[in-house]
């Protein structure tokens, strides 16, 4: 019998004892309250506002802010809008993230190795640091790296110098910067050169140990061109950039590239804090792999460092991803706190002095929170993406 | 046919047992072992002295002004002489013993639920969650039946901590699952809601969220309606963590095997009694571990009410810290509030192992 | 009791139950039987409204089983189903498990509700376990606790999904006896098994289906000595061998 | 409605101010706000209730607090806030009158051997963020043509904190705050504030914009304490003046002839209580900030108008 | 290939092996046998140092194994291992499995390390199933894949460690043909089982351990139907009449 689709649906019972009938009611009732508070809301807003002669809506972000900012990623000055502050803020915050991230993982990988160590005084150090700094309140650290921070280092005048480039004094660490000059180009190019070189030559060694079974040491082979082409490049064109070197003028050094103590603070307390989770994460993840992967790897003979690589690792970060996930969710949030200190994220900057100097708060909080429920999102939709794609495949 | 004589049991080489065999199996197995070794030796060896000699052996623990503390060390003094208000804030010292009682009440009240032979513990625990909220605001807050007001301004320290913790988990509990059901129902009105609202709070940090309550909230009202500012912040933490409370029990209801809900369809039970008596205790009792992070979380956070100007613990130190009496002594402050905080997380955390374990074993019998 | 016309239903685009007719009498002993996938358990589950049919008439008691929760609810407090895999509760003890619905359903005092566990606990031979939990109980314990929870609620048909099938053998002789007890009481049954011993010894009718299809429908003496069908022989073949 | 009527309801004046400024509104270590900021907010309370008790404080940072008013979550706002243009026009707000006439200044350590704030180029400037001191730095800079750092703060007791730590070289703030925030170092004697005043920051408590009534009540309360410290009626003698002063200014100001109080919906006696409970505006600059307190500011142009300074207050007639 | 002398061991205070003396020739196949805990696997497990032996010597090919690396490593690549729970990897799939240790530990070309894999996939009889993942492979074929993995080293000599009893019974027999097929074709085999079918047909020796130490060696049929020591009759009996 061939199967045909369901034609007619059996009897109905009466609006109120039937399933689907009541479930709809019900959805419409939900979806009536939902509206009716919100318009609720939007009405008393509409009628303070109003009452208030507090202005609204978006055109303030054209205006020009008129205040200085202590670090920025683009070019600013206080003639620039709000707008742009908006951006810098994003910016700023988004540079804490992604320095949180990177140390934080980093320290959380090492660490969570560290916490399965057979070494009996680096499990036990590991598992202090843990239960140590995931126990107490971010806010609290932050707090703490920022003074101790600030204590620790030297005025500007009795900077911890190191050969005359690099400066560390209470108001940040002074690197050289590069500035381009006239064999900037073609040290560019040459740089490029290396880079596909580089590619290349990966994929020819991927071809040839397949072919071959010989593996050839890519790394090793490119960093020596990577070092030797760029400099003979500049060698033939002249130097590509001349180093501006910071300068001890008047109270501060000038020139040179800043990093902020705030910066420095918040990075690290951010990392640290984090990386304990992710060391627990890290931890039941590998925990996660059975001793019998491990055993049969080794039973056949691979060394230990490929056991991880090859075997142990990949099945391990399934475990770890989703966890990891929330972690850098936590982080991104907890970036926010930065405004404590002074650093000029996007909740310091925008939510704080922008929203100030234009009163304008239904706006601003409503940006500020958009902006971090999108990156959230686009963060948790990333790894679920990644995650689907490296899911164990079952019967 | 013979019989096998075993041989005895020897003792093993010496070298792999004992003392010395526990120091070369567990620090100096191999050279890199032993590399890692000397240099974590060196890390507790540069650490360890001068902090127990900055906060031990050459601390000042005795006096109450500023003067008593020469030595160099820490100066307990400092803590030792705001004491009193990191823990209660500002809530009249005369008055003190209510805020006292609350607490006994709620160690004493609490203690029976976790008695194992406690008889009738369901109709105990059910009296006392409803009889305990009313009496501790009665004891703090005061205003009703001859309690003399305190108003939630003068509240701080310790106390408003934990006020903010408990009243945020136990209003979120109750909301957090809610939410959990709606966003496994069928009816994809509600879920899209209920998602919604979730994947909302879980995506703003909370200090934006207490930033909205604290001073925009009344700007949504009409403008007769006046909210305590603590009430405030209150309802933002519950609405916060009520989204994270709703992801953890979800996950427990999913742990719960769909043989369940369809021998309790069979039985004629309706969808709340389903709900209720057969999924609900068991997706909670899997997710308590869970639960007790997230209230760790929460405990932690409630730090964040400096954002907003409430003298929570963190607060307090932090504007005693200010104090020009006292200037300079902030690391103290610093890490007394970090103590504090970490004697509560702490235990919680080796609670809720504790029972992840109980729970883990319960499981597989 | 039950009254089964022209029944169909769908999973998605697949034809599950074609087209199934079936009647049941006040104190009728049916085995369902089929191969795996055959749409037995989908049978069962439509009678009690675990599942949906999209087409077709279930009358079970004088009562037509539409969408109306009303109906549902009365029907399935008068039909007690007991499934391959126990699904006892395992939070509540052997006692509140088969007090819970009395209670909650019936509305019956709760004293009442024990006695009557008590005894249906004994019938099945467990009394001494009332106090302990499901996870402390053997399989075949456990079932028995299954069939006590059902019949505590005194329905008028028992609905039986494979429920041996889960438990080692030596746990399915002390089941089945449990269930041919039953059935010497005069209580209604419609039972999917493949024990065929127990459909020779109880039954009055066995069923078989294939495809979503009732194949075939007869005694037992006729069906295992005469089966009229192809199919129905392949796999009386294939089951009494194995 | 109207912010009175609200008021009256609850029965206590909601105020607004900051959450640790010296001689303006601080807590005492018992928790009582004290400073000029909260003694504004006691007036209106004993204005409108005749008890400057029934007033509640809502410390505020500089970024929450226009937002707070706005909303309503405060009814007054008296937090050295400066009087501007677009605070008083874009944002809905409306500044009640002036209780201290301040100007930026800076704040340096004697060590750096700086004279004058002409020689700050290059430094770094702890500031508070989201204050009008925010924008004046910036415009003096560029118009002098020197570059500096900005690193703000939330809360001023971080800048003070910052700059003990050598975070940045000079501390800019409103003159008089500069005095307040001096004493919170723990060696005040080390740092100077110099003579430069970059701007003028009138700085005054504010209501908001569209209720005329609350906005007139506010104001008058201020006035009233002008008017009294220039009548010379003080929280002593205020009582049996009001009983027995002959001098119809002094009358109508106590409520003894006139209709000041029914026209401001407030009770006869009103300002009788403000000055007997909260004491004239020269009594309260004293107590707070002037001779009689630790930061001893000259009374310099908040002085009456008849002695040299700006505090002038319209006659009651 | 395999001489075993003296060897003792211990976990912890537990003395585990004592005394053990065994050698293996070339193409020979060995069962061992015992009771649980009688320290069959841990032999095997030293023989390529999963487990570290503390006293005694072992030869494997020639190479003295000590916790030099190199001897181990080189006494790895000739010895394969078949575990009881499989230990594929999960996330390869089953050619990637087969490929692994020729292309990162033989240095192999893939193409050749492939085309080996593929021949040994065959061998076992399920070449068809090269893409799939382990985890969509029923548990005797997971065995079988396995089997393939260690044998794509070219080993000289296979250890098996309960190779079948992880598995349901229809599967056993599909794994054991395989591991007749390798003796056949004359592999060294060291086979921890408790197949005694497998053991009669297939064994050159059978070695009956107790309590860490070698209580019996003999050919199958003298083992079987003569056993010299009371321990060894005393476990044939229980094992047999199961
Ligand atoms: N929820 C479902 N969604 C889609 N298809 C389903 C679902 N449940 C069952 N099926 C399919 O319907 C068919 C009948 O299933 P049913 O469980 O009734 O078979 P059965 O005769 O009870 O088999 P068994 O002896 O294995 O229990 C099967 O092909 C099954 O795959
Ligand atoms: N890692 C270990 N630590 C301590 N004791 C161990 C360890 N591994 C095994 N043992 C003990 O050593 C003894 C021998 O174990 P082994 O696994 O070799 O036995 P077996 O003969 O293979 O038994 P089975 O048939 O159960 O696999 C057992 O008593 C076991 O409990
Ligand atoms: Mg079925
Ligand atoms: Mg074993």
């Amino acid at each position: 019998m061939q199967s045909d689709a369901p034609k007619a649906a059996a009897p109905r019972g009466s609006l109120l004892t039937d399933p689907k009938a009541r479930a709809w009611t019900f959805q419409i009732l939900s979806i009536l309250v939902v509206v009716g508070v919100g318009w609720y809301l939007f009405h008393n807003t509409q009628q303070n506002l109003a009452n208030r002669g507090i202005t609204s809506g978006f055109a303030f972000l054209d205006n020009s802010a008129g205040f200085g900012i202590l670090q920025s990623l683009i070019d600013y000055t206080e003639r620039d809008s709000y707008g742009r502050v908006f951006v810098i803020g994003l910016l700023n915050t988004l540079l804490v993230s992604v320095l949180g991230i990177f140390f934080a993982t980093v320290l959380g990988f090492l660490l969570g190795v560290a916490r399965l160590s057979p070494n009996w005084l680096i499990n036990k150090l590991a598992t202090v640091y843990i239960e140590i700094f995931r126990n107490i309140p971010p806010l609290l650290q932050i707090f703490f790296w920022y003074f101790a921070v600030l204590r620790a280092m030297p005025s500007p005048r009795q900077s911890y110098s190191f050969g005359e480039a690099v400066f560390v004094n209470i108001r940040g660490v002074y690197l050289p910067a590069p500035e381009a000059a006239g064999g900037l180009v073609p040290f560019l190019i040459s740089l490029v050169i290396v880079i596909a070189a580089w590619i290349g030559l990966a994929r020819w060694s991927r071809r040839r140990q397949e072919d071959t079974g010989q593996r050839f040491p890519v790394l090793w082979v490119s960093l020596a061109l990577l070092v030797i082409v760029p400099g003979m490049a500049a060698m033939l064109f002249g130097k590509p950039f001349h180093w501006s070197f910071p300068e001890l003028t008047g109270f501060n050094f000038v020139g040179g590239w800043a990093v902020i103590p705030e910066l420095v603070a918040i990075t690290f307390a951010l990392s640290i804090y984090t990386a304990a989770f992710i060391a627990e994460n890290v931890r039941s993840g590998i925990l996660a792999v059975s001793h019998g992967q491990t055993e049969a790897a080794r039973s056949l003979g691979l060394r230990s460092g490929l056991i991880l690589r090859l075997v142990v690792i990949p099945q391990a970060m399934r475990v770890i991803i989703p966890p990891l996930t929330s972690q850098y969710l936590n982080l991104v949030k907890n970036s926010s706190l930065a405004a404590a200190i002074g650093y000029p994220d996007l909740v310091s900057l925008f939510a704080g002095t922008v929203l100030n100097q234009t009163g304008q708060a239904i706006e601003t909080i409503a940006i500020t929170m958009s902006v971090y429920l999108a990156i959230s999102l686009s963060i948790s939709m990333l790894m679920n993406w990644y995650n689907k794609r490296i899911a164990l495949v079952e019967r | 046919m013979t019989t096998h004589t075993f041989k005895p049991s020897l003792p093993p080489p010496n070298m792999s047992v004992g003392a010395m065999g526990w120091i070369r199996a567990n620090l100096f197995p191999n050279w890199f072992n032993s590399l890692l070794t000397l240099f974590a030796l060196y890390i507790v060896w540069i650490t360890i002295p001068p902090i127990l000699n900055w906060a031990f052996f050459s601390a000042d623990w005795i006096g109450d002004n500023r003067e008593s503390c020469t030595s160099g060390g820490a100066c307990w003094v400092f803590i030792k002489v705001r004491m009193a208000q990191f823990f209660y804030g500002f809530y009249p010292e005369e008055l003190r013993w209510r805020v006292d009682l609350t607490v006994l009440l709620a160690i004493f009240g609490a203690a029976p639920l976790f008695i194992k032979a406690m008889p009738r513990k369901l109709r105990y625990g059910a009296v006392f969650l409803l009889a305990y909220p009313v009496l501790a605001y009665w004891l703090l807050h005061g205003g009703f039946m001859g309690m003399t007001l305190v108003e939630t301004s003068k509240w701080g320290g310790l106390m408003l901590t934990l006020v903010i913790a408990v009243v945020g988990i136990a209003g979120a509990m109750p909301l957090g699952i809610l939410l959990a059901l709606g966003r496994r129902s069928d009816m994809p009105v509600v879920r899209v809601i209920c998602v919604t609202f979730i994947e909302f709070w879980r995506g703003v940090p909370l200090i934006t969220v207490l930033f909205m309550s604290s001073v925009m909230l009344p700007l949504f009202l009409p403008e007769e309606v006046n909210i305590d500012k603590l009430l405030r912040a209150l309802i933002a933490v519950t609405l916060f963590e009520a989204a994270y409370v709703a992801e953890v029990v979800r996950g427990g209801m999913q742990a719960i095997p769909k043989g369940q809900y369809e021998a309790a369809g069979a039985m004629g039970l309706g969808y709340w009694r389903i709900m209720g008596l057969v999924i609900l205790p068991q997706a909670l009792k899997l997710v308590i571990p869970g639960i007790v992070n997230t209230f760790i979380a929460l405990f932690k956070d409630t730090s964040l009410v400096i954002i907003i100007g409430l003298f929570d613990l963190f607060n307090s130190i932090h504007q005693a810290t200010v104090d020009p009496a006292w200037l300079g002594f902030a690391t103290e402050g610093y890490v007394f509030a970090a103590l504090m905080f970490w004697i509560f997380c702490f235990g919680m955390s080796r609670y809720s192992m504790h029972l992840e374990r109980k729970l883990d074993t319960g499981h597989k019998r | 009791m039950i009254r089964i016309e022209g029944m169909h239903k769908w999973y998605g685009e697949f034809h599950v139950l074609k087209d199934i007719n079936l009647s049941v009498r006040q104190g009728e002993r049916i085995v369902l039987c089929g191969p795996s996938g055959s749409g037995k358990s989908t049978t069962i589950r439509c009678i009690n409204r675990l599942e949906e049919h999209q087409q077709g008439k279930i009358i079970v008691d004088d009562v037509e089983l539409t969408s109306d929760l009303k109906h549902v609810e009365a029907i399935r407090r008068e039909v007690g189903m007991v499934f391959q895999h126990f699904n006892l509760f395992p939070h509540l003890t052997v006692l509140e498990n088969c007090t819970l619905a009395p209670l909650w359903v019936r509305k019956i005092p709760k004293r009442e509700a024990e006695e009557i566990a008590m005894e249906y606990l004994n019938r099945v031979k467990i009394p001494e376990q009332a106090n302990k939990y499901p996870g402390q109980l053997s399989g075949g314990q456990q079932q028995r606790v299954a069939i006590a929870r059902a019949l505590c609620m005194k329905p008028k048909i028992m609905l039986f999904d494979e429920p041996t099938s889960a438990l080692d053998p030596e746990m399915v002789k002390e089941v089945l006896d449990t269930m041919i007890g039953l059935a010497e009481d005069g209580m209604t049954m419609l039972c999917v098994t493949h024990e065929m011993g127990f459909a020779r010894t109880v039954a009055d009718r066995v069923i078989f289906m294939d495809k979503g299809e009732i194949v075939e429908e007869a005694e037992p003496e006729i069906f295992f000595s005469n089966p009229k069908s192809e199919r129905t022989k392949l796999f009386l073949g294939q089951i009494l061998n194995h | 409605g109207s912010t009175l009527d609200a008021v009256m309801k609850k029965g206590f004046v909601q105020c607004g101010v900051s959450d640790g400024l010296p001689g303006f509104s601080y807590t005492d270590e018992k928790g009582q706000f004290k400073g000029i900021d909260v003694d504004v907010c006691r007036a209106v309370a004993a204005a409108v209730f005749g008890d400057a008790k029934k007033v509640k404080f809502t410390p505020l940072t500089a970024k929450e607090r226009f937002t707070a008013l706005q909303s309503g979550e405060v009814d007054v706002l008296s937090r050295n806030t400066t009087w501007t243009s677009s605070r008083d026009s874009a944002m809905g707000l409306n500044f009640a009158g002036v209780t201290y006439y301040d100007g930026q200044g800076f704040l340096v350590s004697k060590k750096l051997g700086v004279k004058s704030a002409k020689e700050l180029d290059g430094a770094a400037v702890c500031i508070q963020a989201g204050t009008t001191t925010e924008l004046n730095l910036s415009d003096y800079f560029r118009t002098t043509g020197m570059k500096y750092t900005p690193i703000s703060y939330d809360k001023s007791d971080e800048t003070v904190k910052a700059l003990e730590a050598g975070r940045c070289d000079v501390l800019t703030s409103d003159q008089s705050q500069l005095y307040a925030q001096r004493i919170k170092l723990a060696n005040p004697e080390g740092y100077v504030v110099l003579p430069e005043v970059i701007s003028k920051e009138p700085l005054g408590p504010v209501v908001r914009q569209g209720d005329e009534e609350w906005f007139d009540i506010v104001r008058w309360t201020l006035f009233a304490m002008i008017n009294a410290e220039e009548a010379g009626l003080t929280a002593k003698n205020v009582e049996q003046e009001a009983k027995a002063s002959k001098n119809p200014d002094v009358r109508r100001l106590l409520g003894a002839e006139g209709e000041l109080g029914k026209d401001l919906k407030l009770p006869k006696d009103w300002v009788v209580q403000v000055v007997k409970q909260v004491g004239n505006y020269g009594e309260v600059f004293d107590r707070n900030v002037g001779a009689g307190s630790e930061l001893k500011i000259a009374r310099g142009i908040n002085a009456l108008w008849n002695k040299g300074g700006l505090q002038y207050a319209p006659p009651v007639r």
